[in-house]
């Protein structure tokens, strides 16, 4: 059951200060409207792990593990690896993240994130078949936010491309009984596309990029959308009690393609 | 064992038989369940889904309410039988996300700031599902808003635009959403002319997707025709039924 | 852990006028003592489902479900079809009900609707086989409440047994490697039997049958009796913290008695 | 591998060499747990249960109490080496039916407008179980409550009647309950004459019902016995170790 | 998530009293520093489980049942049974435990338990092998706490080791195709070695030997430490928010080994 | 498949070159999380091991609040992609016994009678695990704490110590505890001389117990060593950044 979240207090004043600047267009921490905060992409830093990154935005940071490990195919897909993606808002990134189970808004990040990864067809599924209808790789993305600074849609989408950019897929080998060998072997994970989502903050009818957690907290509604490489739009997510008109909806949609190809320039070169 | 299904047929007909752009067929009810402040029931293709709404009533617990209006709780669930697998009871990934983007889009509706530390309930039981679910949950859930007398600002209409052998297709059913190519559910608040509800999975040019928010937005216009349309029935009939009642007791 | 449950407050002025009218042999809706509420039954109402039933006794509105999968036999019964029902109380149907797993009362419902199917042999499990010891149908009967206003037993009851009588049972062909396939045929589930609950309440030692949910709110005790076309008993459960005399059981079973035999010759007409 | 087992003799005796009429031999004990308020223990035929009752205490949380009588909670648990297989801790569908019946079996007896906003806890462990491990944890249940000092009405006694091969037969055990054709577990209140429980599944015509409606009570009616008895011994041996104590002191 | 527990509420004058004497050689029961409750041992109390022991420690009595069932080996363990213990905290043990999962009491002590009685090898693990990689048997070790009075830990050892000697094994016929048969007879299960656990309690500087639960309620800390049949220590386990001295620890490890061989010379004397 | 691994060489030297008595290279920071009001990062060996810690701050709900002193919630938890196989993001028996000693572990430190009614939360992740994670764990928390400003009587530090082809060895790595023969983490407080976690699992005689303890002991002074050097290292650039920023006022 969902239920309208308590805001957190944040100080009237601070809030107000924020609307107020906006109508200048300038915002608490200095940035345009449309400017983004500073990224860096750590890669491969959990070597256990198949592939990892870790992604500041900020000051909000997300670490992304994949592991990739054996299991059955879904019975209506026989010839397709299988994906699952998966995000904790462990306490340590928040004062009001309590632990337990994934609340709505973990479940509704990491839906988000692997809609963009699978729609987008970033992964080869294909190719993660070791005997067919039998044994395939299970892909696992673990999206584990340690400081939460706003954004985490980005910071997650961005963090889970960049690990699975960087992993390895463990090479199997079928014996004569019919029976799969794990070897000391691996080849790059097969990607395909490099997904990038980029979120927008409605504050006051001003649109904003890359919306600290201050502005969350201020803002109406959010809304994410993830571009292809070939600029297609893949997934879209609008959320919070706030609205927007159509014109709104396609303005947003313009600035959103162009930040995704700028991300993507500067961060994943080989994918324009 | 691998048959290749056609969804659009050299006529431009869809496997229903219908237009690229046509709504499949609707039926609506409000005030059906006894219990509830209010209540309505949809058809739309062959999603069934009946929603009742309770409040607005003291929150409870105290701590989940909020000092300036009333909070809502919505739970978008689907019955076992209702999909073609059985579904387990327990609420799925699927069914807490939904349960969410929904709330957020009757939320902007509802005169909340008039009941300040109540609580409005939105339950939802899709009863059998089809393509569309949350769209039509939302269509219903407004109606029974309406039914359970919330002010709202407006109705919400909940209508989806997919993407089938390359082609926008207008509410698409069940086997056109798990064989297309592109989904999109949008809610529409008419009278405000604002998008409350907007997700996407699938693959879109900028063209097809202003393209396709066009097409929900004009679906969303009929189907809001059907909504009021039940709700003066709805009415008519009660100032029927007291008008009777009063004459009975004359 | 079961406890005391909360009572629901029921204005002590109607309490007080339902005890009245029951010692002049009346009740607040109008009723006698023994007055059934009308039944209605729309059946096959979910066409996804192999079976459905929606009943209403006045305003108690309960759906039922059947969906027949396959699954492994239990161990211990190679060569039967399993059966498994469960009780939904969701939150729609009464302003006291909260979603979350299934309480002690939706649990207390749904064994006693499986005890009346079960005993009597309503189903015949043996038929259900695919690949004996291997492979058998599972049905699952799932109760959904929709609006709650008392005698949900005998509401339940009715629509699990209208909703079995209409289930269509998908044909399974075994294939040369012992593998079964799905057919595009169905045959009907077998039935061999048509249980009905009949449930009684003690109101300050009046017994009523078919109680409303301001009757059941009052009422110290239930009794439900489940009786087989032949007339046999072959499920009772008495509910709550009153009790009963012997002769007070052995009356109320034969109203019960009579009362599933007008049930079954109103709706039921086939299994007189 | 299907061995067609007899459960009734040419001479009329079962399995385990009794009557049809005949109760299993049945041992119980009371106040042997020293941090409960109230305890029994009771063997009745393979079943071995403990009981423990905590109260009356202050219901918590607050919201559970009422205001003009306790609450009473009952938790009926079976033990993993309780059964034959395994079973899991966490309870079952048939725990959580049989806490409640219980429960309900037991509250008629408490006083329990005596302790308005008082809670009163009935913990149930069986540990090893048998055919009519719910009726023997009604008959320990009592006990304990009498051992806690609580006011009771009067003891309730728990017996079941079943069916096998045809014939009524008292006390069924393991192998009678699962192999038979009925069950029926019921809970006689002796002074009251009331029955507090009253289940069954299986197959009865009205006839073999009554007949075993009766044998349930009578055989109650012997347990009850067995019941006071415990409960004198043990106010015997509580008087005189008081006498002793006494004596000693002086 | 681990918090620091709501101590009983010990009378003050209790807890002074206690400490008082202590500090004079004594104990609240009468006890010296050094001396053990009465240790009583009942084998073989549930019928129906392989094996059980009914252990008291003065008013602490613990049951333990032992269940033998067939399962799938540990991947990286073919060639051995397995082994699981479990604890329960049942609510009829004492007035502050709650019915529920199990938290993190219940789990520590079955952790105890499991590491004395695994690192010992107390169980021939590789004599639990049906079909090598296939089927083994799995060994559950279920502590169930009937009445709390302080020193869980050796209560549920002793009672533990106790079940397990015995315990009777269940014997399997592999019949021509492979399937596994069981048959009526069984062997006894094959135990190598005697663990036995020893608690000591800290308060107020002073050492005490088996804290009763007044005692472990005014205690600092406690120390465990589980012996072999050879004197070699298995498992040790501190627990509480009080420590020890190095010198401290030394000198527990002396008492507590003389108190396991006396225990294991008494109870266990085939063991020495 | 089976490959028999020798874990030390003939020259006395482990599989990752270390000698018996040798620590595993260690690395420290704090005060990298802006949310937390202190915050730790350790490697050790392949350990990688993030802390945050919040608090003091009003204990919530309050039935856990101690009227004398504040509570310490502590959770140990480890990344899903922290071990070799996935590890259940849901907490294992493991991490919940871990959780417990150290917390038992951290709590003697903290001056927790300065804080009545209030909690401190102590928050680590486990980002890679190696073996003694648990020691680092404390190692790193007690970084955490003294980093929030939280007043302590002392750091507290882990080491463990293991045995490997029967001789002692310093800081055991993954594979030297999943093959050794014991294993055994202390955590130690150097300037009170106590020891405040301590458990063990494998096999000891007495002798080596004592010898164990005291390599544990003498290897806990060295990495306090390294505690109170990063200590410095922040204490000393944040009073760098304090004094360029007045500076620049000036």
């Amino acid at each position: 059951m969902s239920i309208t979240p308590q805001i957190e207090p944040l100080a009237k004043i601070k809030s107000k200060r924020m609307i107020k600047l906006l109508t200048s267009g300038k915002r608490l921490d200095g940035r345009g409207l449309l400017d983004y905060r500073k990224i860096e992409i750590k890669n491969g830093v959990i070597e256990k792990a198949e592939g990892s990154a870790l992604v500041s935005l900020g000051e909000t940071k997300v670490l992304v593990g994949v592991k990739i490990e054996t299991g059955s195919p879904y019975p209506d897909l026989p010839n397709q690896g299988a994906l699952t993606v998966n995000a904790e808002f462990v306490p340590l990134a928040h004062r009001y993240f309590e632990p337990g189970p994934p609340d709505e808004n973990s479940i509704e990040l990491a839906r988000i994130v692997d809609r963009g990864i699978r729609e987008s067809g970033a992964i080869n599924m294909e190719s993660l078949v070791i005997i067919p209808g039998r044994l395939v790789d299970v892909v696992f993305v673990d999206i584990y936010i340690l400081n939460h600074d706003g954004n985490l849609i980005d910071a997650s989408g961005i963090a889970a491309i960049s690990a699975l950019l960087n992993s390895k897929l463990p090479v199997y080998r079928v014996n004569e009984s019919g029976e799969a060998e794990k070897t000391e072997e691996y080849n790059p994970l097969p990607i395909r596309d490099c997904p990038i989502p980029v979120t927008l903050a409605k504050i006051n009818d001003k649109i904003v990029l890359d919306p600290s957690l201050d502005e969350e907290n201020t803002a109406s509604a959010k809304l994410t959308m993830t571009f292809t490489k070939d600029g297609k739009i893949c997934a879209i997510q609008k959320s919070g009690i706030g609205t927007f008109t159509l014109q709104e909806v396609i303005e947003a949609q313009k600035i959103a393609r162009e930040k995704a190809n700028e991300i993507r320039k500067n961060f994943f070169r080989e994918w324009i | 064992m691998v048959t290749v299904q056609k969804l659009i047929n050299e006529e431009g007909l869809r496997v229903d038989g219908r237009r690229l752009d046509e709504l499949r067929p609707i039926r609506m009810e409000v005030g059906l369940l006894a219990n509830a402040d209010g209540s309505a029931y949809i058809e739309h293709g062959k999603n069934k889904i009946i929603v009742a709404v309770y409040g607005p009533k003291e929150a409870q617990p105290k701590h989940v309410s909020l000092h300036d209006r009333a909070v809502v709780r919505c739970r978008y669930h689907m019955a076992p039988f209702s999909t073609d697998e059985r579904k387990s009871p327990a609420p799925s990934r699927r069914e807490i996300e939904i349960s969410k983007v929904v709330r957020e889009a009757l939320e902007p509706v509802i005169f909340t700031e008039y009941f300040p530390r109540s609580m409005i309930d939105i339950f939802i039981e899709v009863l059998q599902s089809d393509g569309g679910s949350r769209c039509a949950a939302i269509t219903a859930s407004s109606l029974a808003l309406a039914d359970a007398g919330i002010p709202l600002r407006d109705l919400v209409v909940g209508c989806a635009v997919g993407k089938v052998e390359g082609k926008l297709v207008l509410d698409p059913s069940d086997i056109e959403d798990k064989l297309g190519e592109a989904d999109m559910p949008i809610a529409f608040i008419p009278v405000l002319g604002k998008i409350s509800l907007l997700q996407m999975d699938g693959m879109f040019t900028e063209e097809e997707f202003i393209k396709a928010l066009n097409m929900a937005k004009e679906a969303c216009m009929k189907i809001y025709a059907l909504q009021k349309q039940t709700l003066k029935e709805k009415y008519l009939q009660v100032e029927k039924e007291v008008r009777e009642s009063l004459t009975l007791k004359e």
